[in-house]
């Protein structure tokens, strides 16, 4: 199945003697916009850490584009084309907005290894446009993150990559922190995205979001997958009741008991 | 006058004695004014404050090399900017090539170690350990000339054929301190060897030793312990029959000639270059003539 | 497999993979280094290094080795007590050796006897005054109030300032160190009252130690202060936001490891008869090593003073293993580094692998 | 007016040369529940920390319970009887749920001033029962808060404001990282307080919840308030028209211009 | 008042009431200790301390006391600049009191004549071995290998064991100071060959360090890895999420922080025309002053180099102040604690000032 972009197998993750993550088999599709839901503490970020390895997993297989991988950290996830917006959202608090958005990818004007002279004018420029697209306010375009508030920094996140083509992106949360228009403009970069034919795996707690821009919603509770559900064969109730555990899918019985 | 004088240590004990009598003989003196900067041990803030005497323009300095190896480059500082230079208590080694207006007051280190593990192998042998006998040695810092120069002095005596029935245990080093001294002491009694003395690069770590011994109930009489520097502590505990032996220098008289060089230098007159205080061994015999000398 | 779910609902819990506590690792840091020592005594020395291989004792353990290692830290370990709680707030404190300086011959001036050997104390700084052979309330006072000022400073520094700890404290190194030298004018106090001598005598510096270890070790684990110095450690603006007084707490912390410092200047000076203004250089390191050593985070929020306990035990260990093996001088201090080194990185590794599973 | 229990009067609040907060006039009666709108970066943040005395304001007037009051800091402010959930949650990493929950004001077995012995047994229980009420899922009770998911810090932060009375509550996004069933429980918290006569502010992006819990609404933009709308004459068309600026009321029209 | 709003669409901004930069507030502070001095030296001794009072210059200044205030710091500011970066990572580095000492003894056993007034050199280290008179290439890369290494392992510690750079550091400091004196038994090491004499001599010291400040403040503001260094001392877990190499980059910090040590060693050496085992102790301390007072923050993250090399200046002016007034030494170090501490204040002070508005 090469269309497949990320499986995962038995991924399974114990911090000590917490089962944060049992046993998740999940794939997603190129092209595919796939939600993931679940109460709060279900494992939804530690399934993303996994992934992306910021942490390293107990047991299971990971399979990214065609191979199993074994990423050593975050940057081999990047470098392999997994874009992530955090739900710690990972910026450096004393850089200004350019600095952040092109951390780790700086533009160069003159290449001489780790002293490679940086390209701030063309930085600059870039993260106004970036910028643009996620419709935040930002007084001070020279400010240092610190002083921004909590839905500035989340777009600044979501900025960064939105700006950077990628095989998968993922979003943990991206829309928590903001406000009404902001979201709105987020939510047309997911659009932005699914035109473009790139896949998203979308944390998040609301509902009307989810139904409005995925494919197929997965459930997480009590650190296990319960529910896979395609969009058009559920609805906001039913999947709440999948959440709750009022429900679970028959073929997940055994790993919810 | 001003004088500016740099000494190598502040919190030395004999360098505080040697000081302290540098600036009463100021004191008693008209017109002369004294400022002491401590350099800690540091060379290079040493050669930094002789350079500061000069941008604030004093008539004459004088030098306790913290390092008698880096005096070249003070001696050159001085010259350059025509200022009487004197070094007091350690010997430079540029001490043949001294320009006009340098001069040195010192003692010569060889002879103080050399005096006290002398003395000490002469005590063994007359408590009868001239078949053999087992010591072990506290050294100073590392980084300073006196703990190395003394600690050579210690092997070289016991390389002596006369000497040479000494068997050094172990040697480590207590920093100077009395504190570090007591507790290598009492590390040392922990593995339960027997041993005859202990030669001590200096007094204090000699009292150490002897600290730990009595609280671990060692007779004194039994051990011949040696020191350097003849401080009061020394001397007290030599009268209590604790330490055998120690080394006299004449500190306050140091500083006295080294200040008196130094003015006659600044006057522009006429000094002896080179002038040796010698080192004076003592013991229970003649310990009385030291007392409230250092 | 016992597992279980814990709490109120929600994940499985497995109460068998539990963490191990810190201070666990700690210990068998301090047991494989016991153990490397014993083992190198064997084959270099041919004989133990705990144990009584000469038959000098009553028990199976050579004791005075036993007493050593522990006597040999015990009066740093009363300072790294007080920095342990400076660094469980996340701050650092470097003036600790020059307190101890400076208390100690200040300390010592009060507790000075009349005559020595039938003549007037030689060393006599309060001589002329008449202030000799005072009751030793009277240096132990001074001494400790010599703690309280400068760790006092210290903490209203930090607290009101918000100038870094780093800063306040090398500021007060700086600072004491000099009014240690100045006092006597480097001149070295000796001769003390027989009372004054009794305070770091023999095992006296252990004793006092222990119970200092164990009496932070219950404040810090039951009462507020405890919790409200973790707090800080752990989150200075949270802790600020649920209403502690963290500038108030602050000046406490720095102001007991100032305390606990004089106390240390108190029975070193009494240990060795004498006050020199030298006397502890160096000391806020290992006191600082022994904390981190001993598991003490130095980001503050995590540690404790058991840990700090068995930190200076691997030292007392390390400087005896040393000599033990008499191993050259030159190589000891190379040596020790590395284990200074090795012994946090063990206890890192430990760490790791145990929250791994 | 005795029964307003705070009153702002031209607050004001510059970063160096940001205008974050400028000239709010604010007032909230005893009873009443009050929310805070506006996008990303439009002072509502700003507007709670010069309340609360986290910062000092640049100029205005505060009064609070009928005196005029100049906090020295948040000890102050929760002492005359403000409990606030902090958007950055104010939480202590190294500290379990109940340590945090108790910051600032343990349960005491034996009173020795700062050296009071503490009653863990006591607080584990009123921990254990003020979590019930928010719904959130804590595996290991004993955990310390670095180890919590997103949602769960959010609960323990809520719980420990809804644990203690007090004259004013003030909420900073309480479930913006929430799950649907720990939102529903926050919001059943906030019931109660309403039911109570305890009076709040809250601020939020969520305009459905703001519209179920809330008498009022305050609209913030651009660090200035340019609406003041009860809940009965407006709904959510209106209000997002003044918070992206297509509408201004009229008392407000000079401030905003 | 000049108005605008700024960036995307959002709130007011007013240009005029940005923040001053930090360097700005360090530098007010440095004139105005100068003109303390100045002001006291007026007062109390009838003298300028800047100006040239006695006629001694060609120039107005007194040439002497403006050299030597640089002079004297030049070579810890050269250590300051590596110390900064480490800082800026949010690390810290006890070493290179040490590293200065074993790099100049090594360095210098390289760098010795074979003969010294027709004798044999009586230092001589490598006498035996025919290692005399070499070319000046030969001291100058030994000493920097020292650097390399002594650095190389610090950064691998700090990176690879993840054990707080505090503790990975503070084992270097006590290690190579081990090594310092275990080179040559603890003999120092002199007469040196008359091209190395030539890089301590005069005021190579100064354009040296002016050199390197240059060098680094241009790196730091304009390369990646000036950017990294700041982004892992803001937020290392941040860092790492945006790919950032955290690992190797620290390596590569602390490497250039002992590399810069040993270039303070070589200097040093030839500049006193000797190598002691004791050399730099305690050098760690005032390049971390140096670096803090000149707005270094040791959470990581914010200052810079220029703001070191005001630092730098400002403890020159102390040094050379205090002899100007005769201060008495006991109190310089009493007082030179209180200026540090009242220094960092001052910054503290201007800057939340400037913040509040
Ligand atoms: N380092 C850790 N140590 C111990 N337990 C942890 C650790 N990290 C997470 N957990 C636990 O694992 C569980 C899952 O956390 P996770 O962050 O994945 O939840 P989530 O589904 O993302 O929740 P939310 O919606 O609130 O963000 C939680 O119960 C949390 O307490
Ligand atoms: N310390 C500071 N220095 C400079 N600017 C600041 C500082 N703190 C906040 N700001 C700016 O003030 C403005 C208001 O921030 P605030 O946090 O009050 O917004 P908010 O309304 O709470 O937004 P959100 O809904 O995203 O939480 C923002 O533009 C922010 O960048
Ligand atoms: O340099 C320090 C040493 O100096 C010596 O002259 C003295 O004898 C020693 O006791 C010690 O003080
Ligand atoms: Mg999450
Ligand atoms: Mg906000």
């Amino acid at each position: 199945m090469a269309d497949i972009i990320l499986k995962t197998e038995g991924l399974t993750k114990h911090y000590g003697g917490v089962h944060a993550l049992t046993n998740a088999n999940f794939e997603i599709r190129k092209g595919e916009h796939v939600a993931i839901m679940g109460d709060n503490g279900a494992g939804k970020s530690t399934f993303v850490r996994q992934i992306t390895a910021v942490e390293q997993r107990t047991s299971g297989k990971i399979t990214f584009d065609g191979k199993e991988v074994a990423f050593e950290g975050p940057l081999d996830a990047r470098e392999a084309g997994i874009e992530t917006v955090f739900q710690t959202l990972a910026l450096a608090d004393h850089l200004d907005v350019s600095d952040n958005l092109f951390l780790g990818r700086e533009k160069i004007l003159f290449k001489l290894g780790p002293f490679s002279i940086l390209d701030y004018k063309g930085m600059r420029e870039a993260t106004r446009a970036a910028l643009q697209k996620t419709g935040v306010k930002i007084p001070n375009f020279r400010n240092t993150i610190q002083n921004m508030s909590g839905g500035q920094r989340q777009c600044v996140a979501i900025a960064r990559t939105a700006t950077f083509h990628s095989k998968l992106t993922i979003m943990d949360e991206p829309t928590a922190a903001l406000g009404v228009q902001e979201t709105a403009q987020v939510e047309n970069i997911v659009r932005t995205l699914k035109e473009a034919g790139e896949p998203l795996i979308l944390i998040s707690h609301n509902m009307r979001q989810v139904m409005d821009l995925c494919d197929r919603i997965v459930v997480f509770r009590r650190g296990q997958i319960v529910a896979n559900l395609k969009k058009e064969e559920t609805d906001g109730q039913d999947v709440v009741a999948y959440i709750t555990g009022a429900k679970t899918q028959p073929e997940y019985a055994e790993a919810a008991a | 006058e001003t004088i500016g004088v740099s000494m190598a240590a502040f919190d030395d004990n004999f360098l505080t004695v040697l000081r302290n009598g540098m600036i009463e003989t100021a004191d008693g003196m008209d017109g002369v004014d004294i400022q002491v900067e401590d350099a800690q041990n540091d060379v290079a803030r040493q050669l930094d404050q002789i350079n500061n005497f000069i941008a604030s323009g004093v008539d004459a300095i004088i030098v306790n090399a913290v390092d008698t190896s880096a005096t070249q480059a003070m001696s050159a500082a001085a010259e350059s900017a025509g200022v009487p230079l004197v070094y007091v208590n350690r010997e430079p080694i540029n001490v043949d090539e001294l320009p006009d207006n340098q001069a040195f007051v010192a003692s010569n280190e060889i002879e103080s170690g050399t005096l006290a593990a002398f003395e000490g192998c002469k005590m063994l042998r007359a408590a009868g350990y001239a078949g053999g006998a087992d010591i072990y040695i506290l050294m100073g810092e590392l980084s300073n000339q006196a703990a190395v120069q003394r600690t050579k002095d210690f092997h070289d005596v016991i390389s002596m054929d006369m000497c040479s029935f000494i068997n050094i245990v172990d040697e480590q080093t207590a920093n100077w301190s009395r504190d570090e001294a007591t507790d290598l002491m009492t590390n040392w009694l922990s593995s339960g060897d027997e041993f005859q003395a202990v030669f001590a690069n200096n007094d204090e770590m000699a009292i150490g030793a002897i600290q730990a011994l009595k609280a671990s109930g060692v007779a004194m009489d039994d051990v011949i312990v040696t020191g350097v520097d003849a401080t009061q502590d020394a001397l007290v505990s030599m009268s209590q029959g604790e330490l055998d032996v120690t080394v006299f220098q004449d500190a306050a008289g140091q500083g006295t000639g080294a200040l008196n060089a130094a003015l006659a230098l600044a006057a522009g007159e006429e000094v002896d270059q080179k002038v040796y205080i010698p080192f004076i061994l003592v013991t229970p015999d003649n310990m009385g003539e030291f007392m409230g000398a250092n | 497999m016992a597992e279980t779910t814990h709490g109120i609902g929600g994940l499985k819990y497995d109460h068998s993979k539990r963490e191990r506590p810190q201070e666990l690792n700690v210990f068998i840091a301090l047991i494989l280094i016991v153990a490397v020592f014993e083992g190198l005594g064997f084959w270099l020395m041919g004989q133990s290094f705990l144990f009584d291989s000469g038959d000098r004792f009553d028990s199976i353990f050579n004791e005075a080795r036993l007493q050593i290692i522990i006597l040999q830290v015990a009066i740093i370990g009363i300072i790294a007590i007080g920095v342990t709680q400076v660094i469980l707030t996340g701050g650092i404190d470097l003036s600790s050796g020059s307190i101890v300086g400076a208390a100690a011959m200040i300390a010592m001036s009060f507790a000075q006897v009349a005559e020595v050997n039938g003549f007037p104390n030689p060393k006599g700084i309060f001589i002329e005054q008449g202030w000799v052979d005072l009751p030793v309330i009277v240096p132990i006072a001074v001494g400790l109030a010599c703690g309280v000022v400068a760790g006092g400073i210290n903490g209203a520094l930090v607290a009101y300032t918000k100038i870094p700890p780093f800063i306040a404290t090398l500021g007060m190194m700086v600072t004491a160190r000099g009014v240690a030298k100045w006092w006597s004018k480097g001149q070295p106090i000796s001769f003390p009252t027989e009372s004054y001598s009794k305070l770091g005598a023999g095992m006296t510096p252990v004793v006092i130690f222990l119970a200092l270890a164990v009496l932070f070790h219950l404040i810090l684990r039951y009462t507020v202060y405890g919790k409200h110095t973790y707090a800080i450690g752990s989150n200075e603006a949270a802790a600020r936001m649920s209403g502690i007084n963290v500038a108030r707490h602050k000046v406490m912390v720095y102001t007991i490891a100032g305390v606990l410092a004089s106390v240390a200047a108190i029975v070193l000076s009494s240990k060795n008869l004498t006050a020199q203004s030298g006397m502890g250089v160096m000391y806020e390191l290992d006191a600082i090593a022994m904390a981190v050593i001993g598991g003490i985070s130095l980001q503050g929020g995590r540690g404790s003073v058991i840990g700090t306990v068995i930190g200076a035990l691997i030292f007392g260990v390390i400087i005896s293993g040393f000599t033990f093996l008499r191993l050259d001088a030159y190589y000891q201090e190379m040596v020790k580094g590395a284990i200074i080194v090795g012994a946090v990185v063990l206890d890192q590794w430990r760490q790791n692998k145990g929250g791994k599973t």
